[in-house]
Formats: structure tokens, C-alpha cells, sequence
């Protein structure tokens, strides 16, 4: 049985990975889950300084999900180059690092930084919709996603990986705006923006507002974006947004994804990694797939 | 070794307060590696409600393979939980956090409200003098008599109805209450006022916070505290309840 | 204690009404549900002819709600015009008729025959994803809201309410469009765009492949946009989208919606528009809320 | 009177054979008023899943306010349901449908699969000559024992275990089955074969059809099958499952 997929021209040992910023760096998780098991560990985004995220409460639960404004916390470029990089190096599975910046130049700073790193793929992260500048702003807009893949291909030496906002009209028209703009493959869902109020309080339940949302709850939305996605440009896609089983998975590769991101699902059962690469292998095997690839993209 | 999820076992439920319960689950792979001031994530079978109730260890039974956990019903989690009966499964992940510093001084132990259930775990582990002081909102004094046979006990009530009328640091002044180190868990404004009353008095500090968490092991920086020093998670000023705390040394955070 | 709330002169008894498509023109639910004590009954879609809708499956259960794809079946608005109008007048409760159409001239139409009839509302539905022509392809373009709003108004008796799609990047434009057209007040959201993949057949679970997205799950995503348009216009809302408590209510109003709609919800619960009107009415007890005017808006 | 929601209970729970169940609930508001051929909406526990599954009434005891459904696990809401001991609560709303128009003819009862339950139903129900031919899997016959207390039962199989190799028409054929109305349940290929033969023999048929439905009540247009005249709800060719249905005349409906 072959559960081997290839991003970019680098090939994965199956087809799941973590999503960002649901995993940390891996560690926190490796105590509890086999980190070598994993096609792929993405990490927490990471800016070119510190950024310290936003006030507390920072989460909120909703029906079948969870509202995020973490507002990207992160140690900045060089204590993660220095210290996560390596941590990760230890392990048999691809290292695909998620970028996020204020500015175009953050971004590019960040890139470059990573270019002689043990890095294999890049993420970037154009859809946060948790932070005031950069962010999602890049993500909404065809022609700022352009320009921004762009800079940032110019600069990278891995394959980047754009992460795109699913708080748009239309999500073809900016997965042919990165495309366009040289991307290589294509990262989505990011969370939805979503708002919780406590009614007894009288309050926002996150001090940001609004966050974003995810887990199983917004999967429809997510299946249908890698859908359309996946039928509008040429580039593979990362499938997520709300994956908590295989079976979830196995719906995402047949909508188009070549590999798939578990988030929030780590949070109530942080085995949920590996049990979806055990749960994908035992489908192959119940309907006689040879080769996951032969998943990929099948419902039309 | 380190933290699992693990199908817990209830072996006990019982209401000790109106809204106050404590249940006993059988958890042998947790309770072999707990220590006072570690709590758990408790998870809801109800599939709406994804994320972890996180929950301190009362006590730990490390023979038995037995934890103790007293909660207060505060929403939808917490009252699925109290309508456990004996012999229901619970998913339930631990040990998860720090624990309390175990200092050889003379320990004073401060609990309020559902901040009282940790420091009766506390109250056990020690192995030197130690006093509790304990605040309640009436008369419904839950654990009282447990905290007793360890060391004095104090009791504060916002209704005057035993003890103190007013709160912990009442009672404290009150009774004249003394020691080198305090211990508290409870609501964030007692934490500020113990935290100024062991500054002035210089007196060792540990205050055991909270915040709301999704992953309960430090990965998806949700539950962050302001530290006064720069963290070495995230190389900024925020340290992670779940993973650097739940127990800080006083002068350590801003709260 | 006053429950009463108005929407563009016209006053409802509470701000309970149903949601569009979910309750029929009432009868079904009548058997069930005392329709006297609603704040306003919505009807089905209604075109100028008959239409067919959509093949079966026309729904899916996802996570925490449902995907439809019913496609506006509807009996025409001659039919409508002479059964569930006078049904629906023996009831003290107001009647708010949803319009469909695929051109203009259809909504008009729809508009023109019920100048004079006992329909109290039109709520103009520009956000049906299940429809290839008109639907929500009006919904997602601001020029094409504020054309159609604008000749809806010309033609309209009866105050106007818009209905807009929450599957836009920003629901103040579309809010402001329909403002700008003249609209009496909003509606929203309807139904996200989703999809779900029957991995076990592997096919699409709607024969239309995409559906509309409702119920519990989606409630973050519609308390936002709210919210959003709350602040960002001075008409009316009625805000809908996930809502089965009280509790679910109460969130709408605070967010700023004036009134709100039950939709899936009814369909897990029959008496569930019922029990929101004892629910709202038993927290304005609780907290001492004279007015439930108070409520709508209250957390900025 | 009209259909409710109520909170039934269960009495019992059998398994009748691989993966199929009978379950008998206690819901005497809906037992009162129900008939053979209706069905119930019954909803699950996990509030991740929100919609109703639609089962037929196998039984209906009106003394003791009972319904009895038979069904098969296909799915998580019926394998939840399978779980269900004696003395749980259940949501269920009903009754739903029309039934099976009761005729004074000679009766072919034709059940296929999941589509028998519906068929014992009606079997007890009529009060003239009848016969039935159910079709199964396999040897696993259940319910086969109790449509013999009320007349000549006729069997297939698809592995040929058991009666008749083949399909309900081959066992028809095979045991020279007549009659001069037949009701039928049972999947659609199976349904539109006896609705030929009934044409080609010029039988009255009566066939109870599925969909996938929302709100169970002819409200939400979700069920819709593709009908011969305009129907009078929506006014094009599409009747309502739930509400004008679920059994229809053959001749009435393009399946
Ligand atoms: C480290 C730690 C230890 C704790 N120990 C105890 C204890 O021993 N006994 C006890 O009664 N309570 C304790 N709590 C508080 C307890 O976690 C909450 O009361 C509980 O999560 C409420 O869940 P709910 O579903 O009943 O309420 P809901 O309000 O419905 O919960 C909704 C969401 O908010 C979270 N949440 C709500 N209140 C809190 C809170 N105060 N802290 C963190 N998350 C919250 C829930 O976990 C859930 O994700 C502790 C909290 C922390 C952080
Ligand atoms: C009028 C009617 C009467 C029925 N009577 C019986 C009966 O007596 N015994 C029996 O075993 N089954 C019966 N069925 C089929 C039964 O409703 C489904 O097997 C059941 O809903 C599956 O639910 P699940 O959660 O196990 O499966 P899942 O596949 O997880 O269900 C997902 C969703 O699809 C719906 N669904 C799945 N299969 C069907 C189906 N065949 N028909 C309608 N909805 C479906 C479910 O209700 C649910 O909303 C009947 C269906 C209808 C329409
Ligand atoms: C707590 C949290 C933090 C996240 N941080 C990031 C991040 O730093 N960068 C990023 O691109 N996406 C981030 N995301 C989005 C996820 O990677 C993912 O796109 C989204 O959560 C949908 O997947 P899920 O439903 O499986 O969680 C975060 C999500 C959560 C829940
Ligand atoms: C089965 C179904 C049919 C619907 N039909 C219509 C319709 O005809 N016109 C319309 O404007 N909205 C229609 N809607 C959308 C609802 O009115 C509502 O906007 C949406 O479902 C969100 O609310 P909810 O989550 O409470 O269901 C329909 C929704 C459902 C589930
Ligand atoms: S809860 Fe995730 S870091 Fe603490
Ligand atoms: S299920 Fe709603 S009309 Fe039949």
C-alpha cells in the first residue's frame, strides 16, 4: 500500500499533517504522539521579531468548534530557527514552517531567514484574522495576494505554500491570484471570523471580539473550498478546517486535497494524528486502494 | 513518562455544597505521576462541547490509581459531570501543569471558593507546619473538616455566617494567621490582594491562576499569563498556564 | 414587561419570527406550535410561476446541522396569493413574505401581486446558493444589491427587508448596497456555502453537489456578521443563523438584531419558536430587563 | 388531534438479527393516534447530529401505548439507538405519513430487507385474506415467524439460503402468489420492479417510499418524490414523503 504524496517535489511519507498553530512546534505534543508518523509537522507561525499576541480570554467555545484570537504569539525567527528547527530535525517528517508579518517585508525577512534551514516547505499565512496588520488584509484581496506570493517566491528557496482565507466571496478568484503570483501549492481553510457573547455577562467572550473559527463545525465550508479550489488551479492543495477523523480526511483528498492539516481535533484527542493515518491506510484496505493518489481529487 | 488521555472510571460522586460535588476516578496511569497543584482536562461526552474542563487534583490516591475532584457546576460541562454515577467512563488527560513548590517552612495554605478543592491536596503533600485559610460564601463550609486533620483551619464568610465575616486576608488578620510561605488558589482579586499582603510582609508566595485552555499542554498558547520576565516558550512576556503554571511564584506574574 | 419590537413601522408582539424555507407557510407547524404567539411567521420563497426545485438529495446532515439544496420549490405566487396569505391571516402574528425569482422583472412581479395583499413585510432573498440564476448571484456583487433594492423599493408596497448571503469577504458592503438601494431593513445570514462527500460511495451527499449550510454550527459566523452590520448601518436587522435557545436569541440581539428567525432549529425541535418566546421573556424577568428593546444592541 | 414530540421510553430491545433490532418504546400520545404505514422521527442524543431518522411502525399496541420498531443498523443515529437499554428516554415525534390505505381484497404484502418491519404492521392490520413475500439477505429470517400467525408467508434470499433464490418477484412467481392489491417496502429497484408487475397484471399497488428528510412534517420540500399529477402542496410534480406519503398508488409516482 502506497500513503506517499508529493507537495512541490517533496515527498511526504502520508498524507497528514498538523495544522498550524494547533501543535506548536511538535514538542508539546511529542510527548503523547509519535512525531515520526507524521507526513508532515507545520509549525506555529513565526514572525521576523517576537510578537507578544493578543489580551486574554484568547479562546471560546462554540457548537461542534472553538474561536481563536490567539494574534499569532510567536518567539520570532531567530529562537526558532534556533531552537525548534533543530528540535524537529530529530524526527522522520517533513518540517513545512508557517510565515506570517506585518508588512511584505516581514514576510520576506522571515523567508529568507529560513532559506538555509532544514525548512522543507513553506507556509504562508496571508489569512489570520486575529491581528490588525498584515494578516488577513493580504488575504481578502486578489491583487495583495498576488504581489505578495510573488515577493515572497522571489525570495524563498523552498516551495511556498500560500494559506488562504476562507472569509472571501469567492475563493477560486484568490487561489488563481496565488497561482498566478508562482505559488506552488495552496494551503485552506484558515478559520472563518466568528463571535461569541456572553449573554449573562453582556460581553464579548474573547477580549479581540471576534476570532477565528474552527473544528468540526466548519468542514462543509472547508470540503467545498478545497472543491472549487482544487478545480481552479493546477497546484496541490492542503486541505483543513474541522478534520477530527479519517473519514474526514478520506472526504477532503477525494474533494481535490493532496494532503491534509488536523487542528483543533488535536485538542480533544491528541492522538487524533495518527489515528487518521491509521484510519486512511485501514480504508485503503477495506476498498482495495493501492495508492492514496488514487484518492485524490476522485469525487467530481 | 508524562501526560496521557486516558478512559477514566467514576468510582464516586457525591454533592458536598449546593452546586459543589466531588467524584473519584479511577485513573491509575495519572494518578502514578500527579502531584498536588497539577490539575487535569476533563472532557464532555456531549460532541457539541469540544474542549477540556480543566480540573485540580483535590487528591491523589497514587495505590489506589484514584483521583479526587471537587468542581463547582458553572456551565454545561461541569453539570454533565455531576450527573456522573459510579461506573461511567470520562476521557480525562493528565497530569497536566507544574504543581506546588513543596517548601520545608511554615506553610500558610489559602483557598477560596472552588480554589479551596487544590489546596486540600496541598494540605496533604506537606510534611512541615501548616495552617489553612479557607473562605467560603456561607456556611456551607466544603472540606472544612478534611482540611482539619492536617493543621489548623480558618474559615472566612463573605456572609458572616461562620467564621470571619469578610474575606481570606480578614480572617487571616483576624486569627493571626503566620508563616513563611503561602500557598493560594482561588478568584483573581484575592490572588492580587495576597500577592500585595506576602510583598509587604515578605513572605515566599505561590498563586496557582487560570485562564481558558484548548490544549492543556502548552501548544496552542491560549491560556498565557503576563510574566514579568521574558518567557522562554514564546520569548516574549507571556508564560502558559497550563504548561509553565498552573503555580507561579507571586512576584513572577502581573495579575 | 414590553417584548415588543418594531421593523419599519411595523410592530411585532416579540422579535420571534421563523426563518424562511424551514416552516412552510405555517400550517405544517401550526398543528404544533401556537402560530398567535409569534412575532412574525416567514414564509417559504415565493416566484412569480411555480418551480420545481432541485433532485433529491436535497439534504445532508453535517456536524451540529444540515446542508439543503432544496433549490426554492415553490407553487408560484397565484397559489401562495390565495391559500397561505388567508391562512396565515387568521392568525394574529405578522406575515412576512420571502420573495425569490431569477431576474429582476420575476422579483418585481412576486413584489407588484402582493401590493394588496395582507402580506405585512417583504423579505427579498438575494442569497439562495442552491439556484444557479438569480439567488445568490445577486447577493454577492454590491452593485447588483443595491440595482435590485432599488427596483424592489419602486415597485414595493410594503416595507422591504433584504436578505443577504453571509458568502461575501465583507457584509458591511453588501449592508451598506442594500442601504444605499433604499432597503427598510436587513435580513441575515442565509445558508454559508457547503459541501459533503459520502466517502463510503464516493459521491457528492446533494445531487447538486453544494448546499446551504444551517443550524447550530454556523452561529459564530452569523453573530459576527450581525454585529458587522449593526455597525455599519442604521436600518433594522433581523438576525438569523444557528439560532435553537433562547439563550442563541438573546446573542442576536445584543449583537443588534432587531428581531430574529428560528429556522433549523424547527426541525429538531417543533416548539422551539415557542419555548425562544418563553425563554427571552423568563431572562428579561431574571435580569430585570423591562424592555427587550434594551437588549438589542447592547454589547458594543 | 395531530402528531407530537414526546420523550418515549424504552421497554425493550432485541436483536432480531445481524445488525437489526426491535425496540419497543413507550409513547402512548402517538401509539393513540397511529396507524400501519406511518412512521416516527426519531432523534439521537449527540447533539453533533440534529436530524430526525424517519422508522415505520412494525407494531402498534394501542391498549398498552406502545410502538415496536424494527430496524437495522446503517448508520451512527441507529447504532446509537441500538445501545439503548429498557428504561431509556427517546425523542420521537409522530405519528407521521399517511399509512396504507386499508383495502377489502385479497392482499399481496411484499416486504424487502429493512422494508419488512412496515409489512408486519400492516399484516395485523388488514382483516381479509393475505399473504406475504419477504425477501432477505440471507437465512437470517426475522420477523418471518410472526407474519405466519396471520396468513401463508412466502420467502427469497439473495444467497439462495433459505424459500426462493432471488428476488420477492422470483418468489412470487416460484410459489404462484396471487392477490388483488399489493403493498410493497423495500428499496427502490425493488419497489419500481412490482410496480411493473403490478401494471403488467393489472394489480392495485400501494408502495411506501424513503427519503432524506429535515423536518418530517411537509414543511421544509427536503423529501420530495417526482409525482404524475401536480401536486396540490407545491403545485408542480413533486409529492411530499413525509406528509403525502409514504405509501403512494404505484401509478402516482415516477420512481
Ligand atoms: C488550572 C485550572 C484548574 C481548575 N480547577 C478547578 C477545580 O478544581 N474545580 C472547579 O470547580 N473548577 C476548576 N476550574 C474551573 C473550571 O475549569 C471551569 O469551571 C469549567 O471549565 C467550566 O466548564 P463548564 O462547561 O461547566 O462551563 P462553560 O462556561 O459552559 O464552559 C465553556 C468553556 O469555557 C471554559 N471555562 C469556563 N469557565 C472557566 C474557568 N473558570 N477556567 C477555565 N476555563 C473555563 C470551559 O472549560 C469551556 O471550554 C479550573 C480551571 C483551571 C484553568
Ligand atoms: C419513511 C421512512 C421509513 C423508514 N423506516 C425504517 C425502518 O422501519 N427501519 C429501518 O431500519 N430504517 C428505516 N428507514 C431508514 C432509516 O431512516 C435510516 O436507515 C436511518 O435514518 C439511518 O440513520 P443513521 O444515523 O444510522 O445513518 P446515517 O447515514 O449516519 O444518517 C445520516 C443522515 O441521513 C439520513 N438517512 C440515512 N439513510 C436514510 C434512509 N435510508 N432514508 C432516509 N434517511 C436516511 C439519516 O436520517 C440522517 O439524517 C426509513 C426511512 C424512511 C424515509
Ligand atoms: C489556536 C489556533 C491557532 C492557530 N494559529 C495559526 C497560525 O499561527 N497560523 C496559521 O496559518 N493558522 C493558524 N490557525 C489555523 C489552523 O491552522 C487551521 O487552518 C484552522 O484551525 C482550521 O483547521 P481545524 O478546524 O482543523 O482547526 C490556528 C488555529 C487555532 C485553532
Ligand atoms: C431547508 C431550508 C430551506 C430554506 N429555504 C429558504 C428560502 O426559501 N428563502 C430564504 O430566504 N431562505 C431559506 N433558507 C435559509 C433560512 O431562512 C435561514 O436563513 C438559514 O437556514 C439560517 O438559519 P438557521 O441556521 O436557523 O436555519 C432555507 C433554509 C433551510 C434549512
Ligand atoms: S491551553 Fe494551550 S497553551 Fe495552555
Ligand atoms: S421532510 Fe420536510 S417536507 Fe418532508
Amino acid at each position: 500500500m502506497d500513503t506517499r504524496v508529493t507537495i512541490a517535489g517533496v515527498e511526504l511519507k502520508n498524507p497528514v499533517m498538523t495544522a498550524s498553530g494547533t501543535f506548536g512546534s511538535g514538542a508539546e505534543y511529542g510527548e503523547m504522539v509519535d512525531l515520526n508518523r507524521l507526513g508532515a509537522v507545520v509549525t506555529k507561525g513565526v514572525a521576523n521579531v517576537p510578537w507578544p499576541g493578543n489580551p486574554t480570554p484568547r479562546i471560546a467555545e462554540v457548537y461542534g468548534g472553538m474561536l481563536n484570537a490567539i494574534g499569532l504569539q510567536n518567539p520570532g525567527i531567530d529562537v526558532f530557527v534556533e531552537r525548534d528547527i533543530p528540535f524537529l530535525k530529530q524526527y522522520d517528517t517533513k518540517i513545512i514552517v508557517n510565515v506570517c508579518g506585518k508588512t511584505t517585508e516581514d514576510y520576506v525577512e522571515v523567508v529568507e531567514r529560513l532559506g538555509d534551514t532544514a525548512a522543507d516547505l513553506l507556509e504562508i499565512n496571508i489569512s489570520c484574522p486575529n491581528v490588525k496588520e498584515g494578516g488577513i488584509a493580504f488575504g481578502q484581496d486578489p491583487k495583495a495576494v498576488e504581489a505578495i506570493t510573488r515577493e515572497v517566491k522571489r525570495h524563498a528557496k523552498q516551495p511556498v505554500i500560500m494559506k488562504l482565507s476562507p472569509n472571501v466571496t469567492d475563493i477560486t478568484v484568490m487561489a488563481k491570484a496565488a497561482e498566478a503570483g508562482g505559488a506552488d501549492a495552496l494551503s485552506l481553510i484558515n478559520t472563518l471570523t466568528g463571535m461569541k457573547i456572553d449573554i449573562h455577562r453582556r460581553t464579548f467572550a474573547l477580549a479581540n471580539k471576534t476570532g477565528g473559527f474552527s473544528g468540526p463545525a466548519v468542514k462543509p465550508v472547508a470540503v467545498r473550498m478545497v472543491y472549487q479550489a482544487a478545480n481552479a488551479v493546477r497546484l496541490p492543495i492542503i486541505g483543513m478546517g474541522g478534520i477530527s477523523t479519517a473519514e474526514d480526511a478520506i472526504e477532503f483528498l477525494l474533494a481535490g486535497a493532496t494532503a491534509v492539516s488536523v487542528g483543533t481535533a488535536n485538542f480533544f484527542n491528541p492522538y487524533a494524528t495518527t489515528e487518521i493515518v491509521d484510519g486512511i491506510e485501514a480504508y485503503m484496505e477495506r476498498y482495495g486502494v493501492e495508492d492514496v493518489k488514487e484518492l485524490i481529487g476522485a469525487v467530481k | 513518562m508524562a501526560q496521557v488521555k486516558i478512559e477514566a472510571v467514576v468510582k464516586s460522586q457525591e454533592m458536598l455544597a449546593d452546586g459543589v460535588y466531588s467524584m473519584v476516578l479511577s485513573a491509575p496511569e495519572i494518578a502514578r505521576q500527579a502531584k498536588a497543584g497539577q490539575f487535569v482536562s476533563v472532557y464532555t461526552k456531549d460532541s457539541s462541547r469540544l474542549l477540556p474542563r480543566p480540573i485540580s487534583l483535590c487528591g491523589i490516591d497514587k495505590e489506589k490509581g484514584e483521583l479526587r475532584l471537587v468542581y463547582r457546576v458553572a456551565g454545561a460541562g461541569t453539570e454533565e459531570f455531576s450527573r456522573y454515577e459510579a461506573g461511567e467512563k470520562v476521557q480525562v488527560m493528565g497530569p497536566l501543569g507544574n504543581g506546588f513548590p513543596l517548601k520545608e517552612k511554615k506553610a500558610i495554605l489559602i483557598g477560596g471558593g472552588i480554589g479551596i478543592p487544590p489546596m486540600l491536596g496541598l494540605m496533604k503533600a506537606l510534611d512541615c507546619e501548616r495552617t489553612a485559610v479557607l473562605g467560603y460564601r456561607d456556611s456551607q463550609l466544603f472540606l472544612k473538616d478534611e482540611f482539619e486533620a492536617f493543621g489548623p483551619v480558618s474559615v472566612a464568610t463573605e456572609d458572616g455566617s461562620a467564621g470571619t465575616k469578610g474575606n481570606v486576608l480578614d480572617a487571616i488578620r483576624a486569627n493571626g494567621v503566620e508563616g513563611a510561605v503561602i500557598y493560594a488558589c482561588g478568584p483573581t482579586p484575592m490572588l492580587r490582594a495576597i500577592k500585595a499582603y506576602a510583598a509587604e510582609n515578605g513572605i515566599e508566595c505561590y498563586i496557582s491562576l487560570e485562564e481558558r485552555m484548548a490544549c492543556g499542554i502548552g501548544a496552542c498558547l491560549a491560556c498565557v499569563c503576563q510574566s514579568k520576565e521574558v518567557d522562554h516558550h514564546s520569548n516574549v512576556h507571556n508564560k502558559r498556564i497550563c504548561k509553565d503554571g498552573p503555580v507561579f511564584a507571586a512576584e513572577e506574574v502581573e495579575i
